[in-house]
């Protein structure tokens, strides 16, 4: 027990009861819970939310927050979609790049980064507040996306780029290799190095970190560009699973990461907090969406569920806190 | 009230749509623009988001900058009516487009997709195809949508009165496709025995038909969708989905559009509704049809 | 005469320091009781405590007789009882006589906030403070000095009978104190008590009518001023002889290492007057050079200015081993081998929710890593040799730095920029609010970094600590070098001269 | 200009100008924008916004921020529209409850301030950042409003109700009036008052502000009770101008007040900034959206217009606070 508790914080290991207490519950009041379908079911579903929550989680460590990351997701999985599919042409120069899905999904990949970028300098140089500078690229990449893609989905992108999103290997579906990746390099990102180190003591205390030397501003628009990346990720594993880029896909996809992010116990003050946290919220949300359609509730109450949960998420991680 | 503007000047058209969000919407807006355009207007597409409030700003606006006529998809059947009203007293005329509005004294005339009878019949044919027994899964689209819900007691009007079809889930996929994916995959793991799905529109047919292909049930699970967008009817050509009924977006608009330059030229005497049925796709008369048309 | 406030068997703990224990005082009418003891005896905290800020304590408070429990400042206010707090407690954008009104605001027959008649007696107030600002500029605006008037001004308004003073003389020039020290013998005279914690025992002779002296926590003597000799007092503060390692002043200078001439840094709020004013100085190979002034002098500007905080509004020459260096971030100062423990322990030195280790290793990421990752291992051995050599006392390399003790947070500090081995180190108030043991530690690791060579400049507003451990001394005031000493002949007279605004040559 | 500058602080000055300006360039680009009509029009259109905005701008000035507006906005209406349609009636006790219309939006305006008590509530009593319980009560009363609505818009309030939305009184619109009675409340309660004066206090600088005694908990309770009982104002407004309570009212106008706040120079971080500011805000906004649609501007360029509008007024505020 004390082992457990050194490793995992004090909101992790609340959140690991609260989990189970949820899958047991589940368990016995329904028969289909505890099956492989469904638990790749679940893992495959969280997978693009654990992406976002991911890049979220980073950018909640500076004390910053990314409200754009479901227009970013959306505005790049179009236009992977829409390179996959055409390519770019230039008439005037009489030009035609086609490109294949590893190149459509490094050019969307690219992209989210250089929204993300966006984000960090306007934070970063122009000082603007976290929550506007990205309340702004939340409008501004859905303006772009309607541009791209003038409002119709783009589909037909083959099977190749389709593995991405429907495939398996080894047993295990592609969404979950990719977003387990994503975690695999953010938790060495986070606890072994020394840009995890910085993204820490950023948000643990500002003036202390630029009193020790720490290039703020680099780190911070690092972490922009990273959740930026991230996003672009979710938006190809979004278009892979569709086969189809939706203009309107991932909306208020960003509430659903700080949420994931918070009942993983970071604080949206910074400085505390952990990937692992992150994406086990991330997995109760998702046994959450799943129990309650198993359970056949009405979609009235799953939504106050859902604030029910998040708020006493939060209510417990705080009382532990104090008494800490 | 209004500035008298140069009887020269081309005629100014505002069309308002409910949302831009979905594509069967934007191909409403555009071929009603486009129409438009081509009978030497100027025309406006207007975004209202899903909000009848922001559909009675693009109303005061579109009235006080002076547009003639306004080609009109409302976001909820007794919200617009108020917004249609501030129009009535401007004395601009507005067209409805596929979407119903519960006044027959507002509109100039209402060129009408019947969702709730489109729906009744797909309810007929969903009865057939699963002979009157099983269980079978509703999704619906956004719960605060009155769309939703008349697609829906269309369907139920028919499905309800067999007793051996039996609805084991019914759970809302906001007509977005990746949800209603997700949504069904949840759904398969408490009934994999389920025979049949119905789904609000097409967007949410083609994720959950996605997700029984995942699960290896495409075989067994008929899914049904509404709207005729184009990824359905070709799915349709290939026997992947059963049926969607058909609405007509592009020649709602087309007419809609040419209305109003029958009233330009002094025409008054409408009909106020001005049904366009809905025809059920299926696979055996898909070879008549193509996206949001018929060939 | 009956206690008007009385404290019996006050403990206060914070988490890991006990800060009070056991504290018995009696407060009558028309006495001046001066509270007195080392940097973290616990002074601030009793008074916190009797003005109802911490409410989580043991032991009684009695006011007229009468046991009252205080669940908020606001129940001591209503009962007649204000603080000057140590620290400013201003609200910057607000103006001077909004601050001053703050939770007590005068309202007309309707109810709204009457303006013009809180203008009018924050006008009068001023003009008994002698302050001659205008009651509606922005507190932001004012210097440090006006703003801490200001904030004896808000403890003033109302008819308090305790009045409690947290060092309210610690960045104010002597005109200021004399008017202070005017409307401490008119309370007095009204019958109110009154608490005053200074560091300057001169001013505590020349006021008080009893002392009361606290060290770790407890009081250790207590008893009417005139039957108290200095000595006595100082004794009693440390409890033992302080034997600092008092240094040979070196008079030779073998080799410059930093050399400022002419800086001026600009002045955003109030361009009339400049930051730093025209500073030039040396500070060669292995000396230790002490800057003193008042709060709010500059020093803390004159650090950060060398540590490339403020490139944009800094003029003037900078050299660093006889190379220019106008840094333009930390990152090129500490590069360039510069280090600054900052005076502002809790806001701009630690990183609190983070441990010892982490703390530790902060500015040395890079040997603590194999392969481009982080080690455990190394980390560990970072650890274990500065709580060896720097005798820092921690459960644990895991432990949150937040609840160490001060002087322990402070040797964590000084541990990260020991192990980047810089060639100038600047310690900003290195002793503020730490114990006396620790604070002789710390004396003890400057004269032994020192000695290895490295240049330290030592900001300090104690003058024996200055005179202590520096080879040199600079004072200022108003953002300009005032004086300069040689350790030979700077004494407390001379130094006090040199830093109070008033003598300053126009 | 000395003079108009120490009244308006620096940021509501250049708001001004840029409304000026842009006033001038849609007045000189298009026929329509300077007539009377459209005048009331954006005024009308706005005036819900600023019922909302003003109540963030009290939220926001102490450092807070309230996601759920929007939602209780649309909760908020349906209520009174339900409650004026078929009253309350509890069959088992025999008990119908009739509503006018004053009962109904009273009913409704104390349904709001209940649901900003709760918000604040939970910021005060159980340290839940404001971030997080606002965005818990955002999904909770959107979830509730389809309980209440069952998905359906309740429609048929009687002239009378639709007075308040459509009416005009002394050649001004109801709305108007409503939510001009809102600001000049609002100016009096932030400039006049005791307590507008701690909102100020505690969000420069809460500490100094518990010193002083001022009771922070009680302040931002009522705070974020304002908040939610403007939102049920707001809620009234759009129910009366459309004759029907919708569902789905008032999705994501919560961005639309933060963008209304930041504009005007509400700093996020609290302690500065004024009502008029929000309102120079919210009219900026107002006549924006009126003045792409008036221009012909492309509904998908619309939006990335307004991103870059937002982000730019948060530049320009902020590059003058440093040359301050
Ligand atoms: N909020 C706090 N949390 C933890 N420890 C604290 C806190 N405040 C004070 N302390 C500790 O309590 C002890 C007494 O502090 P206090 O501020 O009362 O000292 P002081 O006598 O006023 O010193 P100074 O002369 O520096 O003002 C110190 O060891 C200090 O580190
Ligand atoms: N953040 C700030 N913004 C504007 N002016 C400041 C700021 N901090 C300090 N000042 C001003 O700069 C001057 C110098 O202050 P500083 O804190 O450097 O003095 P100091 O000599 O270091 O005093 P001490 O360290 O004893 O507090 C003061 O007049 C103060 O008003
Ligand atoms: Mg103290
Ligand atoms: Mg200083």
């Amino acid at each position: 027990m004390i082992a457990l508790r050194k490793n995992l914080n004090i909101a992790q290991f609340q959140s690991l009861i609260a989990l189970f207490v949820l899958c047991l519950g589940l368990a016995l009041t329904t028969d289909n819970f505890l099956t492989a379908d469904n638990f790749w079911n679940v893992m495959r579903q969280i997978s693009v939310n654990v992406c976002i929550s991911v890049g979220m989680t980073l950018v909640v460590l500076t004390a910053g927050i990314d409200l754009s990351v479901g227009s970013i997701l959306a505005f790049c999985g179009a236009v992977t979609a829409g390179l996959l599919r055409s390519g770019i042409s230039i008439p005037s120069a009489n030009l035609f790049i086609g490109f294949t899905v590893l190149g459509a999904v490094l050019a969307g990949m690219l992209l989210g980064g250089g929204l993300g970028f966006v984000n960090g300098y306007a934070v970063t140089r122009f000082k603007v507040p976290p929550f506007v500078a990205t309340l702004a690229m939340l409008t501004m990449a859905r303006g772009f996306t309607m541009l791209w893609t003038k409002g119709h989905p783009i589909t037909g992108l083959g099977e190749s780029f389709g593995f991405l999103g429907t495939g398996w290997f080894l047993g295990i579906p592609m969404p979950v290799w990719i977003s387990g990746f994503v975690v695999l390099v953010a938790v060495v990102l986070t606890g072994k190095t020394k840009f995890g180190r910085y993204i820490y003591a950023i948000g643990g205390n500002e003036n202390a970190a630029r009193l020790s030397g720490i290039p703020i501003s680099k780190v911070k628009i690092w972490v922009y560009s990273l959740a930026g990346l991230l996003a672009a990720v979710g938006g190809v594993l979004v278009t892979a699973r569709l086969d189809s880029a939706q203009p309107n896909a991932g909306m208020s996809y960003e509430l659903d990461a700080i949420a994931a992010v918070v009942i993983g116990g970071t604080s949206l003050s910074g400085g505390r907090g952990t990937i692992l946290g992150t994406v086990l919220g991330a997995v109760i949300i998702g046994v959450l969406n799943n129990g309650l359609i198993l359970l056949d509730v009405s979609p009235f109450w799953q939504q106050v569920i859902k604030g029910i949960v998040i708020l006493l998420a939060v209510v417990i991680d705080k009382s532990n806190q104090k008494s800490e | 009230k209004q500035k008298e503007s140069d009887p020269n000047a081309p005629k100014k058209v505002a069309v308002i749509v409910s949302t831009l969000n979905n594509p069967w919407f934007v191909v409403l807006a555009e071929t009603a623009a486009d129409r438009a355009t081509e009978l030497g207007f100027q025309a406006t597409i207007f975004d209202s988001q899903n909000n009848t409030a922001l559909e009675t700003d693009h109303f005061e606006n579109a009235i006080s900058s002076g547009y003639d006529a306004i080609l009109f998809n409302p976001t909820d059947a007794d919200g617009s009516i108020a917004n249609v009203r501030i129009a009535k007293r401007a004395d601009i005329p507005v067209f409805c487009m596929d979407r119903e509005i519960n006044a027959t004294d507002a509109a100039t005339s209402q060129i009408l997709s019947d969702s709730y009878a489109g729906c009744v019949a797909i309810g007929k044919y969903f009865v057939e195809k699963l002979n009157k027994e099983g269980k079978y899964v509703e999704i619906l689209g956004l719960v605060g949508d009155n769309n939703t819900w008349s697609r829906s007691k269309g369907f139920h009007s028919v499905v309800d009165h067999y007793p051996g079809l039996q609805m084991v889930a019914q759970q809302n996929a906001d007509f977005d496709r990746n949800k209603a994916m997700e949504v069904m995959e949840s759904i398969l793991q408490v009934h994999p025995d389920i025979k049949g799905v119905f789904c609000g529109n097409d967007g949410m047919a083609m994720g959950a038909y996605q997700a029984l292909v995942a699960a290896g049930k495409a075989e067994q699970v008929m899914v049904f969708g509404f709207d005729g967008a184009s990824d359905v009817v070709t799915s349709i050509e290939q026997g992947k989905i059963l049926a969607t009924g058909m609405q007509f977006p592009k020649l709602i608009a087309r007419t809609a559009a040419e209305y109003a330059k029958e009233y330009f030229g002094g025409k008054r005497d409408f009909a106020q509704k001005v049904p366009v049925t809905v025809e059920m796709v299926n696979q055996e008369n898909v070879y008549e049809y193509e996206a949001y048309g018929s060939k | 005469m009956a206690a008007l406030l009385e404290v019996k068997d006050i403990t206060k703990r914070f988490s890991g320091v006990t800060a009070l224990s056991a504290v018995n005082l009696s407060l009558e009418g028309g006495r001046v009781t001066a509270l007195i003891g080392e940097n973290g005896a616990g002074k601030s905290t009793l008074l916190k405590i009797m003005s109802g800020v911490y409410t989580d304590y043991e032991g009684q408070i009695l006011f007229k007789g009468s046991e009252v429990k205080f669940t908020r400042p606001k129940d001591a206010q209503d009962l007649g009882i204000s603080i000057i707090h140590q620290e400013l407690n201003l609200i910057p954008h607000l103006s001077v006589a909004q601050n001053i009104f703050l939770g007590r605001e005068l309202l007309n027959a309707l109810g709204f906030l009457d303006k013009s008649q809180m203008i009018r007696k924050t006008k009068t107030l001023l003009e008994r403070l002698k302050l001659d600002v205008d009651p509606t500029a922005l507190v932001g605006s004012l210097k440090v000095g006006q703003q801490q008037i200001v904030e004896i001004a808000k403890a003033l308004l109302v008819e308090s009978e305790v009045v409690f003073m947290d060092e309210p003389t610690s960045a104010i020039g002597e005109s200021e104190v004399e008017v202070l020290f005017e409307i401490i013998e008119r309370l007095k005279a009204e019958g109110k008590a009154i608490v005053y914690i200074s560091h300057k025992l001169d001013e505590l002779f020349a006021m008080a009518d009893d002392l009361v002296v606290l060290r770790d926590g407890k009081i250790v003597g207590e008893g009417p001023v005139s039957q108290i000799s200095r000595a006595q007092l100082i004794n009693m503060m440390a409890g033992r002889e302080v034997k600092v390692v008092k240094k040979t002043s070196r008079s030779a200078c073998p080799e410059t290492v930093l050399e400022v001439k002419n800086l001026h840094l600009f002045n955003p709020e109030n361009s009339a007057r400049p930051l730093l004013d025209d500073i030039s100085f040396t500070l060669c190979k292995g000396e230790v050079l002490g800057i003193y002034g008042l709060m709010g002098a500059g020093r803390t500007e004159l650090c950060e200015s060398l540590f490339g905080l403020h490139s944009k509004a800094l003029k003037g020459s900078i050299r660093l081993d006889g190379e220019d260096c106008q840094f333009k971030s930390p990152i090129q100062a500490i590069a360039a081998g510069m280090a600054l423990v900052p005076e502002d322990r809790k806001r701009d030195g630690i990183v609190p929710g983070m441990s010892v280790g982490k703390n530790l290793s902060l500015t040395v990421l890079e040997k603590v890593s194999e392969l481009g990752f982080l080690s455990d291992r190394l980390h560990s051995k970072l650890y274990d040799k500065h709580t060896s050599s720097l005798k820092i006392k921690s459960s644990g390399e895991h432990q949150a730095i937040k609840n160490l003790s001060g002087g322990n947070q402070q040797k964590v500090i000084l541990g990260k920029w020991i192990e980047r081995n810089p060639k100038v180190l600047m310690l900003d108030e290195p002793t503020r609010g730490i114990d006396v043991n620790a604070k002789s530690e710390i004396y003890e690791l400057i004269s032994k970094l020192s000695a290895e060579g490295i240049s330290i400049l030592v900001i300090s507003s104690e003058i024996p600590e200055i005179l202590a451990i520096s080879d040199r001394i600079l004072v200022m005031a108003e953002g300009k070098l005032t004086a300069e000493f040689a350790s030979g002949e700077a004494t407390e007279n001379n130094i006090m001269n040199a830093c109070i605004p008033e003598n300053l040559p126009q």
